[in-house]
């Protein structure tokens, strides 16, 4: 191997610089440390270049588009709305820029040395970085493994980048004729975006319905949506796939009889693997589970006594406020301080149309869960808000224990789904029951006034609907 | 029993007194709650620290 | 006096269906109350009428209009957004009617009797309605007084609906050239709306800023916004108002200088009266103050014994909430129950551009009280959402108090600040600390991270802000 001359000492080595990685970087930076963060290609990582904020920021476009249409009876004019498509991924790229930007600016002034390159370790304090100005070794006393993850192939069937597609690279996917397969998070994700750019597809999933850890009536709205934008959505107990020339054909076993589908690009959404290949962990004695992601114990540790993991590395949540929350906890234990306590719940998003969130015990679980439960529910056909803005599809659950009258669980579908959320979520972790939040003022007219609704209907009181479920 | 129940229903203590726990090495489900329907309060996890039972949360490095 | 044959026998006479009466009307009448609900013009009163709810509409059209202007640089193609305003004004009357029959079925489903008409008390057991099918007497065992209130001419100078108009009809203006006197709520949530309708006028208030009960940093992005906007504003020390012809002469008093302003409309803000003219308050014991609004005591309780009076009649704060939640307790109480306790805050909300929500303690107000308090803010500029879907303005400021960290004041000005308020407000209602809102996970990318980071600021250690204030 071909090694540079320069060599580079630091306290605190962190690899890759997605959410999980620059957050520890820069606070563990900020509380003194010397730090260095080795990232292999853009900073921000999935999230911010190929997740959460290129979807938001493409489907924010589209939806403007569509909300043009229905404000024509709103007394809007504005003729032939749509979507320029290169100029919307133009204006995405300026978006990605823009927070890319703000992270760099944060990691500099917070003192963070940054390399560029791929990160590999030789021993359990001696790293290789190849990058664009040639390979550097690096020793290190600690070192904070934040290389993420990636969307796993189907055995057999590997991405090719034209007919068969990585989740994580279908954000530019031009085609009609895709077929998505599988009912997880990101198959839904990509899928709305797709159907928020009135594009022909078709949804393959198992099991009884998609997005199986909410309960089913979170989905009805989203799923009349995809029936409306014409996007065929079939339930299959089974399937095979096979590449065709160029086609994919997938076979499938629906309700005891078999149906054949040919598609011109197949998204397969067949879970995640950890980017620990080329991370030279053979090198340490950082342990990694069957399926590849890293072992970690108390304080984010791995079985090597220098080396920490978080983020989607370690497989756990997958989303980007985990892996923020992990960087940050991790920084104060490398500065000598406890790090964060455990959460009660991880508030999950979807960027559907119209948007799902969900925190904590869903009706089903709890249920599963033998725990005794009372749930309320407000439609936002009767929120004031919801009404005057014409966004009316999708209500607010909640689920509390029946005994203490103890919130578990929140979930909204609707416009601005995330956001109302957060106060049932911090109800939640702060052990609020529902008359904690029924007793709270909600200004009007808000969107989270359904939020109050649902926990007034949960104890049987609300004055705004009429039937109490 | 009452560890499979914390288990099901989550303890009840606020995420600043759970850092607290943290903090002073306490494991926050074995705190017997002094405050309303039996909420672990700051005092409640200072007593608990207190007592030599209680394990000391791993020093970091 | 003509009165009808027809006698109506009640438990419970509520006289005026805003929002705190027909909420106290459904719920007694939930509780298996006797109830009669009398109103002289439309169910929902000035909430759902002439504030709140068509405010909302309105901005919601105008708003849309200017995100396709700003969204040309995100890839959407609409030529000549525009707004038809005569269609807007249809679509929010639809809005309301939508609402107004939810009102109906709400009372008709829980048995509440309705009767039209204008209602005056007899005494403390009758009163008389004239309504467009007559006049009706009502026996009633207990009443509830929520007519709510209207707002003030200035002395001298009535209302006369073309030249000199009362905010609460100021909806509809269609004019230029008009002037805005006060810089109060009612004064500034018409100034948005004309503002949102790029109508060119001017505010005139008092004091050194308007809304004087936030910070003054609040109002910065909505007195930028002003200013793009064309709108003069002007801060006067006092001021002298002569009706001239077809015109309206304002003397103002601008720091020892004169100044003479005409206009070809006046709206003044001159602050509310209850609307007590005509209830036949005199042949009851119920009392006034000076200023007209309803003395009441514990429970809602008149200085009659059988008389009890809830909402803005009784002139405190001036909002829908309040009037809802006051509907409800009492409701409470008439059925023998305990009413509600007192919320810690009562959360303000400004249908500006952008939105501002505040609840709690300002900055300000806290050190008036002699709190020491440590204050954190987030800008949106550096919130993922907010850059996504291009809403940068604006931020979320958070007071705490400095020993406890216990947060006693959340203030947000930006888009959809209403909404993003609400953890803020349950945190303080909960007594929760910077801490748990820091510690509980906000998903990403939403706008309510914003809240978190400001939290983080507070106590220092925001990764996402290069310089903590
Ligand atoms: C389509 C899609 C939509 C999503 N939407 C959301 C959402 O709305 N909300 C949400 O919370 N989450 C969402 N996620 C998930 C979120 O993006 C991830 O959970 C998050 O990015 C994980 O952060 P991380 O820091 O652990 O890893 P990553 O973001 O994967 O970052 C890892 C970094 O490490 C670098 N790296 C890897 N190996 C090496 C090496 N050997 N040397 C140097 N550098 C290396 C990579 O280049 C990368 O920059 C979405 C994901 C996808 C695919
Ligand atoms: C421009 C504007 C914007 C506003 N925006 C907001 C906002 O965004 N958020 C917010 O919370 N608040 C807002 N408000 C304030 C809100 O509208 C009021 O606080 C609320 O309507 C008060 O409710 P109420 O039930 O006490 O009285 P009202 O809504 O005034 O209702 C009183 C009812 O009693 C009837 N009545 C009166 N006298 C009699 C009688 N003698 N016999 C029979 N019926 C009678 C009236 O016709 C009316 O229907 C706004 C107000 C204005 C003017």
């Amino acid at each position: 191997m071909v090694v540079g001359d320069i060599e580079v000492g630091t306290d605190v080595l962190v690899v890759g610089a997605g959410p999980a990685g620059y957050t520890c970087a820069i606070s563990a930076a900020r509380q003194g440390l010397d730090v260095t963060l080795v990232n292999k290609s853009e900073l921000g990582g999935v999230c911010l270049h190929k997740g959460c904020i290129p979807v938001k920021t493409l489907i924010n476009v589209y939806r403007l588009a569509e909300d043009i249409k229905i404000a024509s009876t709103m007394g809007l004019k504005a003729e032939g709305a749509s979507v320029d498509r290169r100029k919307a991924y133009e204006w995405k790229d300026t978006v990605v820029g823009k927070l890319e930007a703000g992270i760099r600016e944060l990691c500099r002034g917070s003192g963070v040395q940054m390399m560029e390159g791929s990160c590999s370790f030789l021993s359990s304090s001696r790293a290789v970085v190849s990058g664009p100005s040639g390979i550097q070794h690096v020793i290190f006393k600690r070192a904070v493994i934040a290389a993420g993850g990636r969307h796993k192939p189907l055995p057999g069937i590997p991405f090719d980048g034209s007919l068969v597609i990585n989740p994580d690279e279908a954000l530019d996917m031009p085609d009609e004729g895709t077929a998505i397969l599988g009912g997880g998070y990101a198959a839904i994700t990509i899928a709305a975006l797709m159907a928020s750019q009135n594009k022909k597809f078709t949804i393959i999933h198992k099991k009884e319905h998609i997005l199986t850890f909410l309960d089913e009536e979170m989905l009805r709205p989203v799923m009349r949506r995809f029936q409306e934008k014409g996007v065929a959505v079939h339930a299959a107990s089974s399937w095979t796939v096979k590449r065709m020339g160029d086609r994919v054909r997938v076979e499938l076993d629906i309700e005891d009889k078999k149906e054949t589908l040919e598609a011109k690009k197949l998204v397969p959404d067949n879970g995640m693997i950890a980017n620990t290949d080329g991370l030279g962990l053979e090198n340490t004695a950082v342990k990694t589970r069957k399926d590849g992601f890293i072992i970690t114990g108390e304080n984010y540790r791995t079985d090597d006594p220098s080396i920490y993991a978080i983020g989607d590395v370690c497989g756990m949540h997958g989303n980007a406020s985990t892996a923020y929350r992990e960087g940050e906890s991790l920084a104060d234990i490398l500065a000598g301080k406890t790090g964060l306590p455990d959460t009660i719940v991880t508030p999950l998003t979807m960027s559907t149309d119209p948007e799902i969130a969900s925190a904590g015990y869903t009706e089903t679980k709890a249920r599963e869960a033998g725990i005794d439960v009372i749930v309320g529910r407000f439609p936002f056909t009767a929120n004031g808000k919801a009404v005057s803005i014409g966004k009316t599809t999708g209500f607010v659950k909640v689920v509390a224990e029946k005994s203490s009258h103890r919130i578990l669980g929140m979930h909204a579908v609707g416009y601005e789904a995330f956001d109302i959320l957060q106060e049932g979520v911090l109800a939640i972790e702060m052990g609020a029951r529902l008359e904690d939040v029924v007793l709270t003022l909600h200004p009007h007219p808000t969107l989270c006034e359904a939020v109050r609704e649902a926990c007034a209907d949960a104890l049987g009181e609300s004055t705004n609907i009429r039937e109490n479920k | 029993a009452p560890k499979a129940e914390a288990q099901k229903v989550p303890v009840l203590a606020t995420p600043a007194t759970r850092m607290l726990a943290k903090q002073l090495g306490v494991n926050i489900d074995s705190v017997k709650g002094t405050g309303p329907m039996g909420r672990i309060t700051d005092e409640d996890v200072r007593s608990a620290a207190q007592k030599p039972a209680a394990k000391p949360a791993e020093a970091p490095v």
